[in-house]
């Protein structure tokens, strides 16, 4: 993995390097912090996966490897900052502050968002694939007019790279030069297809074509990933306009628990990448540089373990919504199809209620 | 009151004013809106009182117009998008129907989506291919999205407000051919509400329903009717989505009758579920079977030949005759 | 007769393998269709045995996807497009209803555009949101687009061979949640036409029509509806546009009733179109107007109350009680 | 005009330059035979102008100033290439052998179409933007997949280049290493938006980041864009992948004769490239290399002349089309509701005649 185009700021093993362009400004406390939120985000994944084996949710999509990305990108936002996340930013939206549960609504198919956007400034997740990049842009484009000091973090991954709607994306904050962040979180699959199939050149290079500057990072390394996300919000906030970081990592997971990776893809790839982990590199960072002891590590674990045990209550008293709620804000206004719809299904089931 | 005579073309371009004047959140956006004020000058003038960011020339790219502006929504502004013509809208077409129609309710109504996607729809202009589209039914049948077409330079200075206005996005759907027509436009009080149907011309034989560049079709067709002694009951959708079914059950209560019409082709369009609709509301108010007079089912002609796609007062009669005649 | 017993799943990747072996033009493309096989597996095996170049691992977009078929149509290829699910049509929806649509017209007639567009359509498989649409309304009102369903694995097994064989674009509509169901494929001899409808119960009081997953629906309702006296005519639409309307008349002149059934939405949908039509064609024949058991004016829920959106049973029952006692 | 990125062979006087990766190889026959293409081409462009003013046209696309870019691409065509136009390419349709007058069909709003794009080897206009240069894409995987010695030639604006569909191609041709070239003429206008809108910086820099080449030539060099095109075809042929082209030129006149530029654009700015002409710059290399005399410029004039008398009659004569045709061609296959509009319109004419 020496690569020069690749920032990195530690070692596999936990060793730091350094970088001309980014130096790590984290203190041990706040990077134990960040041990923390990876550790509780893998358990959060874990006990998710379960959760759907059991049948308690319909799918998840594992982020196994990609918490050092996620955490150091999460944290890397300011308060006022706006998210837009894809369908697997678990880690995201723990470092804004969702409620975890909340992000299980969608894949225990009880809601078809699940928190509130505008309160955790994280916006609902979006499944089709590049539009939310759009979305980021035109609320970039908001707090341009407002002369806010805010930039907003977009999410997407290899396989999206490639929709026409992230490269217009592309086109429009270049041209209006707005205050965003495209996270590319490259973990070597959409699915099952290669990142290659996407692009035969690294993906941090498409920025450059179209006006910005484009940032390759080991996303596996928590503190480079921090650096380099501070760095582009930063200068977004201050009018520099966009940035792409792509955050190079590997999927250790299945695409989704519908998925089944031995398909395509090699058990050796997988061993190689498991070296890599991005949760085992800040341990031993915490170890050789801060000293942090075994009982801070357990203090960890067992939080994640406490968190589990109360997300799975959480989750399974989480019943299923009144089917009249399907109804509710289609609309903002008044519509008559919906209020038929509300009428004929009530009908329908005090029907079945009488039986 | 106070009315002044203007084209439709203008009363847009007075309406839009209006609503930026009354709320510094509406913004414009598309191609070419700005220093050219628009292909057919919809927007001209506004740049120039409003600035660059409120009246954006965009890269041409439809999908980020609307995508953005769902952006734009979430941050609590208000675009209005122009689309360049009808056929340009579908590469907007993903993130209209799968991000526009569904936020509202994806948020738990966090969010609303108050944008309106301005659509110069229907032919009749003599123009090239892509340029004469009516793909109202691709909306209308979409969950979450409402649209809306005007007749009258009354109703586009009016309906372009209450579009603006409303919490809800709005395809708003603008009878290109009719943009220089010139009409009493009411500057002071608006007509009926945004969804509202409106009989243009009573009459006691035949309901006649349509909308857009349609509505005057339809007028001419009740003028040669009556010279014939059949009394055609005109009607002027305005609402496409939702549909008024109220005003349309009282009219065919009345005739009997329903024709209904658009220039869009026939299958699983807005006249399909006008009779479908109205059969089940009026069954045994009809004498006749609802009948659709609409654009065949072929891609848009070449413009020469235009007029004969189009629903003309020719189709219209002789939809009207069989209705009349009709005996099973 | 050689008939095996089969998934629809398993029917279409053989009747995929037979078009393949019979036209070497004949190619399948889309996203992760290859090494895995496809998320549903319909492609599986196929890339082993006919190489990359047939069964093609396409970059993720499906504009591009759709886009690049059209050249290959141009070139003599015939691309098969599989469509992941549902709700990523959208993206390919201008090259679809600009280009696929109209290039055979823009031609005059040297090009043909046969290609096949794939998609797993319909809910009932407990997905998460945009994997459960039916947007089989937009491609019927769409000029220039075929659009068909299967409900059979037989009918899965022939009509993709029909349809990649037809020198038309064919929208080719997989009812997802019957993939894993079995049932008899004859392996000699097709059914019938690709676009007939097919009286899968005969009935005597209601004709009740529908396509893809909700045939099945449909026949468990006739099963009820018999024991409490009611004889339902269940008809298979399979052709989706264009519509067998004369088996659909045949039908409703002998019931003199009629319920069309889907899971998308009522509004400018095929069964406004169907309810239209046959009103147009059989109104002294019907005895009650004809009714739509459709999906909701909501986007297609969370899948834990997914069941209370779909036609039920339930739901069709209640419209079968409608039409029965129908006196206006 | 002193850019580096530029590839030129010919100054605006008329003088020849040397360029490090590209040399003229044109006799000078093949160049005053290319300087009839353009001469022909603009009396078309002419010719059609005054034809719409005249009511005979619905609309008008220009093309002068870029007569050079069209012919130098048209004629680095081999018979076998196939290209794909958008609504303005009438140079390319003369170098493909197109009938000019049935370039006009469309413009006359009597066809949708206009030639038979198969025995011209040239793609049917494309007016919804970007949309050919994926189906030029998927041609080129059809000659990949026949292994055949040709290459595709696909034309699209500086407008169009903001489109997803482009940029989706982009990645296609890149995966997939497809015979495609990709030939962007930047005039620097869509309708009235500035091309500074669509990107801020060159154009041609964008195909880097896909991972395919780009170049930059001067659009009003014929021999830079022949040679250029020339080079990039060859490269696809032998199986090199695909190049983007950027021809920076200038529309000199306005978007179609529906435009007025005058709104959006000072006259200077025409004046300065007016200077620039490619026609203009090919007659002084002529005349001075070659030593060409008046007399044949004078025989190339007249035969202009000629051919607008010939096309404005072939105009003229295009009757209306049989409203019935509409029906014809919608689908391959008998269709119900095709053949019922045709009854219908049948019975709808007689009725007319019949009065
Ligand atoms: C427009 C669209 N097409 C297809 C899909 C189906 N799909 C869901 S995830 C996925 C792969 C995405 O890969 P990538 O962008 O790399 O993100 P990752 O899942 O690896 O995080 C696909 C094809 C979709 N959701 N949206
Ligand atoms: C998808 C789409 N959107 C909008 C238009 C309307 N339109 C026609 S030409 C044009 C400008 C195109 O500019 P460019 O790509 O630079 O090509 P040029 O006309 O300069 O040759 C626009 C906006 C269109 N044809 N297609
Ligand atoms: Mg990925
Ligand atoms: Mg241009």
């Amino acid at each position: 993995m020496i690569d020069e185009e690749l920032v990195q700021l530690l070692t596999p093993e936990g060793e730091r390097v350094t970088h001309p362009d980014y130096a790590s400004t984290l203190t041990g406390e706040q990077i134990l912090s960040m041990y923390r939120d990876m550790v509780i985000v893998r358990r959060l994944c874990n006990e998710s996966t379960s959760l759907q084996r059991q049948g308690q949710l319909a799918l998840w999509a594992p982020i196994q490897g990609q918490e050092g990305a996620q955490i150091g990108a999460g944290r890397a936002l300011a308060p006022m900052d706006f998210t837009f996340p894809t369908y697997r930013e678990h880690g995201i939206a723990w470092c804004r502050g969702v409620p975890p549960e909340d992000v299980l609504r969608l894949f225990r198919a009880v809601s078809t968002g699940g928190w509130d956007p505008q309160k955790y400034r994280h916006h609902v997740p979006t499944i089709v694939l590049g539009n939310q990049v759009l979305n980021a842009v035109g609320y970039a484009m908001g707090i341009q007019r407002d002369g806010a000091d805010e930039a907003v973090l977009t999410f997407f991954g290899d396989g999206a790279s490639s929709q026409g709607d992230v490269l217009e994306a592309f086109v429009w904050a270049s041209s209006f030069n707005t205050p965003v962040v495209f996270f590319c979180q490259n973990n070597q699959f959409g699915i099952s297809t290669p990142s290659s199939t996407q692009s035969r050149v690294p993906l941090f290079r498409r920025a450059r074509g179209f006006g910005f500057p484009g940032v390759r990072v080991d996303g596996n390394d928590l503190l480079a990933c921090y650096e380099v996300t501070r760095a582009a919000l930063e200068n977004a906030r201050a009018g520099g306009g966009p940035t792409m970081i792509e955050a190079y990592t590997y999927r250790m997971g299945a695409h989704t628990t519908s998925d089944d990776p031995t398909r395509y893809r090699v058990d050796a790839e997988v061993e190689v990448w498991k070296h890599r982990d991005p949760i085992e590199r800040i341990k031993a960072l915490l170890v050789r540089e801060y000293q942090t002891r075994p009982a801070s590590f357990e203090a960890v674990a067992e939080e994640a373990e406490a968190f589990a045990l109360k997300l799975r209550d959480d989750v399974l008293a989480m019943g299923r919504p009144d089917p009249l709620s399907m109804f509710d804000h289609v609309y903002a206004e008044p519509h008559p199809l919906v209020e038929e719809g509300r009428r004929e299904m009530a009908a329908l089931l005090a029907q079945e209620g009488a039986h | 009151m106070t009315t002044t005579t203007m084209t439709m073309a203008k009363a847009l371009n007075e309406g839009l004013r209006r609503a930026m004047e009354r709320d510094p959140k509406v913004l414009l956006m598309g191609e070419d809106i700005g220093k050219l004020g628009g292909v057919f000058r919809i927007t001209d003038g506004l740049q120039k009182d409003f600035g660059q960011d409120r009246v954006v020339d965009t890269p041409l790219a439809e999908s980020a117009i609307v995508g953005t502006a769902v952006g734009l929504a979430i941050r609590g502004y208000r675009a209005v998008c122009e689309m360049q013509f009808d056929g340009f809208v579908f590469p907007a077409f993903d993130q209209i129907v799968s991000q526009v129609a569904k936020l509202q309710k994806r948020s738990d109504g966090v969010y609303t989506m108050g944008l309106v996607i301005r659509l110069p729809f229907q032919g009749g202009i003599g123009a090239i291919e892509h340029h004469s589209e009516s793909p109202e039914a691709y909306f209308a049948h979409t969950p979450g999205l409402r649209v809306v077409s005007c007749s009258t330079p009354n109703d586009a200075y009016w309906m372009i407000q209450q579009s603006i206005e409303s919490d809800d996005p709005i395809i708003f759907c603008e009878p290109k051919s009719r943009y220089w027509e010139k009409g009493e436009v009411d500057l002071e009080n608006p007509p009926q509400g945004l969804y509202d149907a409106v009989v243009r011309r009573v009459g006691t034989d035949v309901t006649v329903v349509g909308y857009g560049s349609s509505v005057k079709t339809m007028l001419r067709a009740a003028e040669t009717a009556q010279a014939e002694g059949v009394s055609l009951e005109v009607i002027d959708l305005r609402g496409i989505a939702p549909i008024d079914f109220p005003t349309l059950v009282a009219s065919v209560q009345k005739t009997g009758r329903l024709i209904a019409v658009q220039e869009a082709p026939r299958t699983a369009s807005i006249s399909s579920e006008i009779v479908a609709e109205l059969t089940e509301r009026c069954f045994y108010s009809l004498r006749a079977p609802g009948l659709r007079v609409a654009g065949y089912h072929v891609p848009y002609p070449p413009a020469r030949i235009e007029e004969e796609y189009r629903p003309s007062v020719g189709r219209i009669l002789d939809a009207v005759d069989r209705v009349m005649d009709f005996e099973g």
